[in-house]
Order: C-alpha cells, then structure tokens, then sequence
C-alpha cells in the first residue's frame, strides 16, 4: 500500500532517509508532500489526500485534530529540533554569548518568530539572555528555518540562528566552514515536531507501518544523525 | 532519474510540469480566445473595466490566490458540488486538473492580452469581404481572423506556457506537491533548496531556462519564416 | 430568389433604411430601385453613399428599417438577413484583399463558398478578362494598386453574386489604371449581366457608366434619376469645374483613315480615340465649353465633327455667359457655352438652326 | 546660412545621394538644383520622388553620399546634419498634424521652436491667408481633408522655413479643395518667396506650378529641365490622357463683360474663368485637342479667341494625326492637334500664316 | 493599527507595499521606457529575441528568481561591490532597495510589452513633422510619442504596479520580512495564512483587491476622460 504523508519543509531530507529505509523494510511505499506547516494544515482542512501531517511544530497538528480531521489519539512527537548559531568568520564556538553582545555585524538571521517555531524560540533565548533589545534591529527573518539558513549561508547575514540539521548534513554548503554553537537545550522550550494520522489514513496499513517504523530505533538513528533529537 | 555532473535529477516534475503547462495554454487559449475577440468589440469604456477585471489575479499574490481558489474548489464546497451535478467525477484540487484550473486563473491575463490586441489590428473590412463571400463568422473567425492574429496568439501562447513553467505559489497550494501527481519543476527546485541540495537547484534552474529560451526561440524562428508578416 | 433568375427581368430593391452613426444620421426615406444595369450612387464627401451600401450589404449591424429584394425580406425593423445570405459581392475602394493569401486563393475564397447547386463561374475566363491570369501564384501585397482591384472586382465575380456593390473601386488609382479598369467594369457587367450599385464622386465616371442615378445629400436619398435626367438640368450636380456636359449616345462604326466614326442617326461625329472597342453603342462625353456655334458650315477649319443642330433653349449662366441647348438631327441634345456677348453677335435664338463644332471629343471616361 | 539671405539671391542645392531600400535604390546622380521658386520632382508611382525629399530633408537616416545647400554641408557620407537643423518645412500628403493637439497648439509647435534670433512670422497674417482662422481651437481629428492641408501648410510656413518641401500635398483631396488649396499655394509661395521642393504626379499641378522640373526614373534623376523645355518636347512625361499641352503666360487684364482678358503680347487671349486672380502674370493652359487651325480668320462663330499665328513645326502623331506647333506673335508656341486628312485639306506647311482657334481656355490648375 | 471587524490589521506593511510597488513602477518606467523605445525601432528578428529575453523571468518561480538575487546581491558578491565603486552605501538585501530591485526584475516584461506596443504605433511620420519643425530627437520624444503613448504608459504603469503589488517570492526572499522595512502585505497575508490567522488574510487580502480595482478604475476612467483618442 502506499501512504501520502505531509511533512513540514524543514524535515524533507530526513524523512526521505527514513521513508528509503522503510520501504526497504516492510515494501510499503511512501509518498512525501513537503511545504510550510501551516500551508499544509490549510490543505488538509480543505480536503488534501494526506494520510499523515509531520508538523513543524505541536500547534497545528494538534489543531487537525480540534477540527476533526486528525484522529484524536495518534498525536506523537516525532523530533526535536535543536537551534544552533552560526556564522562563517565570527568567533561564535567560542564566545557566543559575547559576539551577540558586541553585535559587530549587520543581520542576524532568524526564522520568522510567527510562523517558525526555530524563530520563536530563537528569539525567545535572546529575551530570556537580555540581549533582544540589543539585536531588534539587527534581525532579518526567513520565512521558514531554511529560509534563515539562506541567508546565512549566501553571506547576506553574517550570522544566524539555524538548524543543527542545517550545519551538519554533509551536502550542506557550510559544512565544516565557519562555526556553530549549540544553544543549550534547557535555555529553551524544546521544539516538539508533533505528527499525527488523518481520518483518512487511519485504515492505511502503510501508514499504520510507518508510524510504527519512525518509532522504531533505526528510524530514531537516522533521525538523530539528522541533527534531530528524539525524546 | 538523469544524471548530470554526478548529480541526480528526477525527471518525473519536468514531465508534469510540461504536460500541466501544455494543458494550461491549451484551456488559455480556447477561453481566452473567445473573451478577447468580446473585449476587442466593446467600445473602450467597458473594455477598460474589463481589462482590469482581467489582470487583477495579478493583485493577490500566488499563494493567496490559491488559498482562496482551495477554498472554493473544496471536495465539499459549491463549485465541486455543482460540477458533480454535471457528471463530474473525482476531486479538483491535489490533482492535475486543480493545477490546470489554478494556472489558468493565474496567466489569464497574459493570454487575453495579447490576443485583444491582435484581435484590435484586424481590419474590418477584411471581415466583411468575406461576408459578402458568404462565410459565416465561425467560417471568417478561421479563416481571416486565426491566421491574421497568428502573432498574438504565438505571444500569448509563449506567455502563457513560461508563467505556468514558472508557476509556484497556486500550483503549492493547489496541487499539494505530491510527488509524481502534482510536484512540478518550481517546487521541485524549491525542495531542493529547503533540503540544501542547491546543485539539484541550480542544474534544475539552468534546465528550465534554457530549455525555455530554445522553445521560445524556436516558437519566434518558425513564425518569422513562415508567419504573415501584415502591414 | 433563384440565381440568374434576374437576368431575364429586373428584381426591384425597395427600401426605407436608417442608421445612425454618432452625429451622422442615415435615413433613406422610401426609395424604389430596379436592380438592372448599373446604379450610381452620387453625392458630396459624407453624405452618407458609403453608409448606405453598407446597409443595404447587412455589413452594419446597426442597421434598422425595412429592406426587400424582389420576394426575399433582407431587413424588417432590427431584424436583418445576414450578409453572408443575401449573395452580394463588394468591391472595396482598397480592395480588401486577404493579406495571408497569394491571389489564387483569394479567388478561391470566393469560389469555395459558393452554395450547393449553384455553378461555378469559369475562372479561366474571368480571370482572363480581369487580366490577371499571369498573377495567381503572387503575393497580394506585391501587386500594385490596379492589380489588387483587378483581382477584388475577379473574386467578387467568382462569387456568382445577384447583386454587385462597388464602393469607389477606383479612387485610389492613376488615370491610367483608372481608365483600364472602368472599361473592364464595363465589360464584366455587360457580359455576366449583373445589376451593380457603384459609389463615385467623379463626374467623369457616372457619365460613363450610370444606367441610373441616385443622388445623396446630407443621408438622405434626394432623387433617383436616369443619366439623361440628371444631365439635362443645368445645375446638374454631376458638373464640375468643366462646367455643363451632355452626354450622347450612338454606334460604333469601324475606324476610318485613323478616326472612330460613331453614327448620331444620319450625322457622324468622329473620335480621335482610336483604340479598340468592343461594344456597339459607346456614350460619347461631351464638354460645353468644347463646342462652338457656328451659322454656317464653316471651311478651311480644322475642326472635323460639324454637326448640323437647331437651338432649343437658351439659359443664361451668369451675367456675361450662357448655355445653349441644340437638339442635333437624331434627337439628342448638348449644351454649348458661349459669352453674352457671342451669342448676340450671332443673334442666337430658339428654334435657330445652325452648326455644332466640337474640337474634342472623348469616349465617356 | 542666414536666414532670409536666399531671398536676394538664390542658394543652390548641389548633391549626388544615395539610398537602398530593400529591392529599391535610390542613386540620384550629381545634381544641382537652384533654389528658387517652385521646383516639381515628377516621375511615375515608385520611381523615388518621395525617397529622395525624403533623403534631402535628412528624414532617413539610410541616405549616404553628398549634399550641399549654399555654403552648409547638410550630407558627407554617412554624416548627415539632422533634419532640426536643415530649417526646412515639410507638408506630407496627409498633413500629419499631431492628432494629440488642437489646431494652434499645431501651429505653435512651429512658433515655440524658432531658433533666436529668427523673428517669428506673422500669426494672424499665415493663419488668415490659409483660411484657417476661424478653426484655431479645432481638434485636427474634426477637419477635413482640405482644412487639415491648409493647417499642414499654416504649420510649415510658421517654422520660417528656408526651404519648403511638399509630397503630394494635395493628392487626397476632391478637385474643389485642390483647386483652393493651389491657389493657397501659388500666393504663398510668392507673397513668403521661399524656394519649394514639390512631388506630384499631375500634370496639371505642374503645369501650374513649376518654375523646373526634376524628372525621375527608377531611383535616377533623369533630367532638370525648366517647364517651357519639358513642354516642348512633343513626347513629354508631362503629356497625359488630355494629350499635348502647352502654357502660355500672359499679363492679367481687368475684367471686360464677363471674360477676363490676358494679354499675349499684342494679342488677347480671354479667359472664361472669372475668378478673382491676384498677380499679373497668370500662366494659361491649352491642350493640343483643344486648337483648331483657321486658313483666315472666321467670322459668325462662337469661339472668341482668334489667334495669328505661324506653324513652326509639323510633327506626325501616328498615322493619321499630326501635332502642329504655332509660334504666336509673341514668340511663345503651343500645340494644335489635328488629323492628318485635314492637314492635307488646309494644306499646312511650316511657314504657313493662320489662325489658332482656341475654344476652351483655363487658367493652369 | 487599524480594527475591522474586531480584526487587528496593521497598516505598516500596507504603507511599505505602495511605496514599494510605486517606487518600482517608477523605475521600470524609466528603464522600460528606452528598452521599449528601442525595441520598438527593432527589425522583427532581433525585436523576438530580444523579447524572448525579456520574458525570460518568467519562467523561473519567483522564489528560485529570489534565491539568485540572494546570491548575487550578497554584500561581498561583485554587483554590491559594482554599486559601491558607485558610492552605493549599505546592502541590497534586506532594504527597499534590493525590494524595489528584485520586483523590477520580476515585472520588466509587463511594463515593456504595453510600451513597446504603443511605440510601434506611432506614426513615423509625425516624427518627421516634429524633426522638420526644428525639435530634436528628445523633444519629439516628450512631446509626441509620450503623449500619444499615453495609454501604452496607463498599461504599463499599472500592470507593473499591480504585479509589484502582488509580488510575493522575490520579496520574501530578498527582503527578510523586517517589520516597518521589508515586510510587505503580501507576505503579511502569507504569514496570517500560516499562523492559521484566517480572519486577518481574508480582510488584507479583500482590501487589497477592492483598493486595486479602485485605483485601476479611477486610472482607467480619468485616461478615458482626458485621454487622446488616436486613429
Ligand atoms: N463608424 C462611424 N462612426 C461615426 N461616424 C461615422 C462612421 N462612419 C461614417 N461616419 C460618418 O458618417 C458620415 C457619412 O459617411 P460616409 O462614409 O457614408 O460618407 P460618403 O458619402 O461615403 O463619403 P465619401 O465620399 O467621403 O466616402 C460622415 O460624416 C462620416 O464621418
Ligand atoms: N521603407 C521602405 N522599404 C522598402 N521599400 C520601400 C520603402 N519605402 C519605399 N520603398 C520602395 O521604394 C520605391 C520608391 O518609393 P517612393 O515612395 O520614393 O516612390 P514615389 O516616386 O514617391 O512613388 P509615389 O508616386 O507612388 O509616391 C517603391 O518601389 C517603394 O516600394
Ligand atoms: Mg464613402
Ligand atoms: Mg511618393
């Protein structure tokens, strides 16, 4: 059987590495659709074919299931994702909190705080460190984390609060150049990614498989290897 | 799968991708056709109200609109119900027809316009000679009216084609970017970009543009050879 | 209607059109025509001759009235027969040729499109005629002025339309294309007999041509007359800055040491024009101001055509000129304009018999 | 150039250009041209009158080879002086006037861009002369055809121009128009003494006109001949369907019992047109076919002008017609066209003494 | 702020967008302007390549078309250094600037095609005139094509504002959302979009429409009422 699964943008690659590896486990097939959180709740809600929605944060797809679409116990965060802070040339492994302090650079680069659970603990950090007054001006924000990671990435921002995903996949253009710090998990409220099983899906033998499997150690490995936490 | 420069590039969205764009110019041209011939009759008060009713999809940007068109095109809504009324069978959104449809609202402007235009050059008495030659006005719309207006409909057809090629926001949220049925080129392109495989992106991006230029070039090349030149 | 069936005895166009078009304003009034020979639509620039024929062709939507053609209603209130259906053919003052074509397929337009039971006309021969049979494969907007009129009035032909309407068909061309092609009209009418309404605003081509003449002015139809009509008034409007002209009738005879005699009854009037005719009976153009008087047959003059006339009015211009009206032996009359003073000189007088001389003399052209 | 200098003594246009559109070439030849007076470029449609107005005005940048104007160099090569600087006037066979303006915003576009130093004409005087004064807050798209030539030419003569070109000006226009507008023309070009350059392909227009003649052919200029040579040569291009013609200039007299008398030398020729004329030497146009030869001079006829004459020339037409030229008594000559049986019953021979009848006269137009 | 229907709507990013798009449409008027004019003089086979260029933008999805700017307009990369050689202070991303230029990349071919249209309408001859009456090439410029293009130039202005109006990838790529500098209403509308915000969306996205068709309206009305009416 085949599942068609919604999952928020910044979780593309990872689960396509989790999706291969299940396919090869059980010869089900997958079928990922990628976008902006809250674009695919809008298309769930108008009666999109998704048999499970990988949210990017715990909000809306717990919402799917406040309207009815979701089915109400298959709630379950899957990942957690962790912020780091990175820049090309500032000194920011070593002294992060000083080089925000100082702020010798033009942009910081964050996801939108609206839309982008990343953003609205990043800045949350720098509320919480005193160092948002400070910064307000300085911030730009991406639309979504890879949007932020953008602009770091092509050198508009000279530093930004990113994904850990973000800097340790191999492919990415700023592996091992530069440098990152992680912001210690307990500064902030974990970003749960919240998944759940639509109405739709529920008798969906793949889906039911898959939910099962992206529990599953070997799911959690590659998950992990992501740059992802799992709890 | 092709392989350029050790990268690999899914072929499947550039197939969809032209297929949809195919379709759209199609549908364009025949609604377009008959919309522009009425616009290029008005006399210029109404046909100024209807030229901005025309180009203002233009307003809304792309993903608005197709928030708006998923709301109205909803498997429950009126414009479904009624469809299915006629016979209609199946879904219009997160298929291939949703695409169409939202493309079709999107570039409609770029193919009336051309066309009105076109349409407004054809001198009349060209019409009535065939009139008095006992051509009916289907007869005289083929046989004068189609071959003199050959230009504009070549622009509006290239327009057409290249705004749907490069289509993102409608075709987002419409379609749903399920890979396959409804993943184009554009969200392809963006997908790699959110998942930092820029290489994808770029050999993607010059693909489109080339290819885009050769048909344009070619489309331009044949008319000058063959085409009407009038006036 | 059948086609052909007019050939035998006329159809009668009767009509009452209106059309408004901004500050213009067409309305007809009742006006009965016999669609036979050819009609002349005349009348100063935007009296509205254009406007008409293109209601009478259902080329203006706009059109309301009544309209009847022999037994077939083609206008009633809004209500109109389509162009399409009233078999009509239009030659268009710039021609109109179909730019995407080369002319055999202009001509085929025409050709195609004929109803079923309907026989073709013989392309080869009106093509031949019109003289354009060297010209099928060109290009339409290769072909000069005169060429593209002579393929517009072949595929109007091939039409086999009832009802031939030409607007100003020449008024784009030199004289010397102009005069090739109004004696080809000519001939194509007289051959395939079909009755044609004709725009013009040149004198020159009504006296050639008009079998009949409907006089426009300010939209409305102000008098339909024959040629003979309209020129025996003196205030004719057909004249121009030439002044008076008459218009005489007579047969052709074959050509004499280098001149065209044309018989006037008994009398001879000899042309200079020496080139080819093909008809029997030629309108001969007459200018006032060309014709002298004279009381005796003069001699030693080098002036051959003295036709022996008698004064039957004599209408005064203006102070010092006048019109006088001679009936010649056969019947026919012209104006001669002499001065005042020439005229008491010679004691003219009605009922005075005397001698026309007329230096030039052209075929109506 | 100082502007107004070429009033007391003529500048010459002296060039040798060149110019290739597509299958066409225009390559005039060396060519030097007096700017005096009203000078015709006259040839058949196509043979690139229009191209070379067009490339002496600089109006296409294409044209390459050499032009001079007096002292100023307007073409060397590919060089060209732009047209804003060569202060030439143009008025286009369809007056493209500036549909976005009224008539006096037209006018003034000329006016505003006087160079300094240049005193503007009178306003009032051009605009009353033309006949346009009371359309001064007309939109142009609501003229007609004459009013917007009368407006073109208004526009041209306001820019003060040194040299006034004209494409057929009047060649869209009905007889009525273009017999005001020639006359507009002739008193303006005398009262403003500018030099012209004008295209037309009516004879009539240059009979009227022109002072010399260019006569182009296939892209060459030909010859430049003054009107009294091209005259009188018996196959010239000036020669249409009326046949030979000739134009005689004579001295306006006052008006006597309706006819207007002018004199030829001793003799008197009279006019038929009554109009106003405002100069003293008109030129007089008589065509061939409308002159009669008289052994004496005859008496109890109509026609009022006898002229002595002497053939000085006897030209076989075809076979059975003969152009005779007759020198008057005041040397100038013109054409009487007559068949040949009568030359033979006359028995003309050069030398002979007769005279010339001549029924219709007009004034060239 | 302003309250509708109990609705919070902030009136900045509605302020920014017309500046914006107006700011665009000035410069496309005066860079399109001399293209158009050139264009326009072109023999056809140059004149299609050329225009097949123009439309070229096209093709690619205005978030990929973003995400090159971003490349190119980075503060280090050569056009910034180009500008700077210029005394250009500052960076492109993140400013009106780099808004104003990335739409103007995006709406070129709208307001060329209007343009070139109503150049090649001109009658030459009335350049001639004009050149005979001693005005030179930029006088007959401003005095006779302007005017007589005067509705070539309506299109044009209001094609260019209206797609700028719409623009929503370029600028949400360049811009980096910076409320009260780069956030425009069209990525408002999105963000409301996205935070499940819907009452929002709707009222922006109804303004925008009612307000479009209203300067369209008044435009189009006052050109009909003042306008040249030409042919
Ligand atoms: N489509 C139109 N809209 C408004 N007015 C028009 C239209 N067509 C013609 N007219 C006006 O109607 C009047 C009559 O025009 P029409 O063409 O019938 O005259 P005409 O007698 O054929 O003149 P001409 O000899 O110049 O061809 C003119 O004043 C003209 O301006
Ligand atoms: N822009 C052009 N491109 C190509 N050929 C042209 C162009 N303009 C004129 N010609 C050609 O050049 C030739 C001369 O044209 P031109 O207009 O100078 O003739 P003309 O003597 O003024 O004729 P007319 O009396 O008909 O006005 C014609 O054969 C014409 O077709
Ligand atoms: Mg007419
Ligand atoms: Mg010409």
């Amino acid at each position: 059987e085949t599942a068609k699964i919604a999952v928020a943008a910044n979780f593309t690659k990872t689960i396509e590495a989790v999706g291969q590896a299940f396919e090869k486990e059980t010869g089900h097939q997958v079928k990922f659709s990628f976008g902006p959180t809250g674009k695919l709740y809008a298309q769930i809600k108008n009666g999109a074919p998704f048999d499970a929605f990988f949210g990017a944060d715990e909000r809306r797809p717990k919402k799917t299931i406040e309207d009815g679409i979701g089915v109400a116990d298959s709630y379950f965060v899957y990942a957690q994702g962790q912020i780091v802070l990175y820049s090309a040339n500032l000194p920011v492994a070593e002294q992060p909190i000083e080089v925000l302090k100082a702020a010798q650079f033009n942009h910081l680069a964050v996801a939108n705080p609206k839309t982008a659970p990343y953003g609205e603990r990043a800045v949350a950090y720098l509320k919480s460190k005193g160092l948002y007054d400070g910064l307000k001006s300085k911030l730009v924000n991406g639309e979504s984390i890879a949007h932020a990671f953008q602009y770091v990435a092509t050198k508009n921002a000279e530093i930004g609060f990113v994904a850990m995903s973000q800097v340790v996949d191999p492919q990415s253009p700023v592996y091992q150049k530069g440098q990152y710090w992680v912001v210690p998990q307990a500064d902030y409220q974990p970003i749960n990614q919240g998944a759940i099983v639509t109405r739709r899906g529920e008798q969906n033998e793949a889906v039911k498989a898959f939910m099962k499997f992206i529990k599953s150690p070997q799911a959690i490995k590659i998950i992990k290897q992501f740059g992802y936490n799992v709890s | 799968m092709l392989e350029i420069f050790g990268t690999q590039i899914s072929l499947a969205p550039i197939w969809l991708t032209l297929e949809v764009a195919a379709m759209t110019t199609l549908v364009l041209l025949l609604l377009g056709t008959p919309l522009a011939w009425w616009m290029a009759q008005m006399r210029s008060s109404n046909k100024v109200l209807l030229e901005a009713l025309v180009a203002l999809p233009l307003v809304l940007p792309p993903t608005v609109l197709g928030f708006y068109l998923l709301i109205v095109f909803n498997p429950t809504g009126p414009v479904t119900e009624f469809l299915r009324f006629f016979g209609f069978e199946g879904q219009l959104t997160f298929s291939k027809t949703g695409l169409v449809i939202g493309s079709v609202f999107y570039s409609l402007p770029f193919a009336v316009q051309p066309l009105m235009h076109a349409f407004e050059a054809i001198s009349h008495r060209l019409l009535d000679a065939a009139a008095t030659m006992r051509a009916s006005f289907l007869d005289r719309f083929f046989t004068i009216v189609v071959p003199l207006s050959q230009r504009g409909f070549l622009v509006a057809a290239t327009l057409a084609f290249a705004h749907t090629v490069g289509e993102f926001g409608v075709v987002l949220m419409v379609g749903g970017n399920i890979p396959g049925e409804t993943r184009m080129v554009s969200i392809d392109i963006f997908d790699h970009v959110e998942s930092l495989e820029y290489d994808q992106a770029h050999i993607l991006s010059a693909m489109m543009l080339i290819f885009s230029l050769a048909v344009l070039m070619t489309v331009y090349g044949l008319n000058r050879r063959f085409g009407v030149k009038v006036g | 209607m059948k086609l052909g069936s007019q050939y035998s005895h006329p159809v009668t166009m009767q009509g009452n059109l209106q059309l408004k078009l901004g500050p213009f304003e067409l309305d007809s009034g009742e006006f009965t025509l016999p669609l036979q020979g050819i009609t002349v639509l005349f009348g100063r620039s935007g009296s509205g001759k254009s406007t008409l024929l293109r209601a009478i062709s259902g080329l203006d939507k706009r059109t309301h009235g009544q309209l009847r053609v022999g037994e077939q209603i083609w206008q009633d209130g809004r209500r109109a027969l389509p162009t399409e259906r009233r078999h009509i053919g239009f030659v268009f003052q710039d021609a109109a040729l179909f730019p995407h074509m080369n002319v055999r397929q202009n001509l085929n337009y025409a050709v195609k499109r004929l109803p079923k039971g309907v026989e073709p006309a013989d392309f080869d021969e009106i093509v031949e005629r019109v003289g354009i049979a060297d010209k099928l494969d060109r290009r339409v907007t290769f072909l000069s002025g005169g060429e593209r009129q002579r393929v517009a009035i072949a595929r109007a032909l091939l039409g086999r339309p009832e009802l031939l309407c030409m607007d100003e068909p020449l008024s784009a061309l030199d004289w010397r294309a102009k005069a090739e092609l109004l004696t080809l009209i000519e001939e194509v009418v007289e051959a395939y007999r079909i009755p044609v309404l004709y725009i013009t605003h040149a004198p020159a081509e009504v006296e050639r041509l008009a079998d009949r003449i409907v006089f426009m002015q300010e939209g409305r139809i102000e008098s339909i007359e024959t040629l003979q009509q309209a020129l025996s008034r003196v205030d004719s409007p057909l004249f121009d800055e030439q002044g008076a002209v008459a218009v005489l009738e007579g047969e052709v005879q074959p050509i004499e040491s280098g001149l065209r005699p044309v018989k006037l009854g008994e009398d001879t009037l000899w042309l200079s024009d020496s080139h080819e005719i093909h008809k029997s009976k030629v309108r001969v153009r007459v200018v006032a101001r060309d014709v002298s008087l004279a009381l005796s047959d003069p001699q030693s003059l080098s002036i051959i055509n003295h036709l022996p006339g008698k004064i039957v009015e004599l209408v005064p211009e203006s102070e010092h000129r006048m019109l006088v009206r001679v009936a010649l032996r056969d019947g026919q009359r012209l104006f001669a304009e002499v001065t005042t003073q020439s005229a008491q000189r010679l004691n003219l007088q009605v009922g005075l018999k005397l001698f026309v001389l007329i230096k030039s003399v052209a075929l109506a052209e």
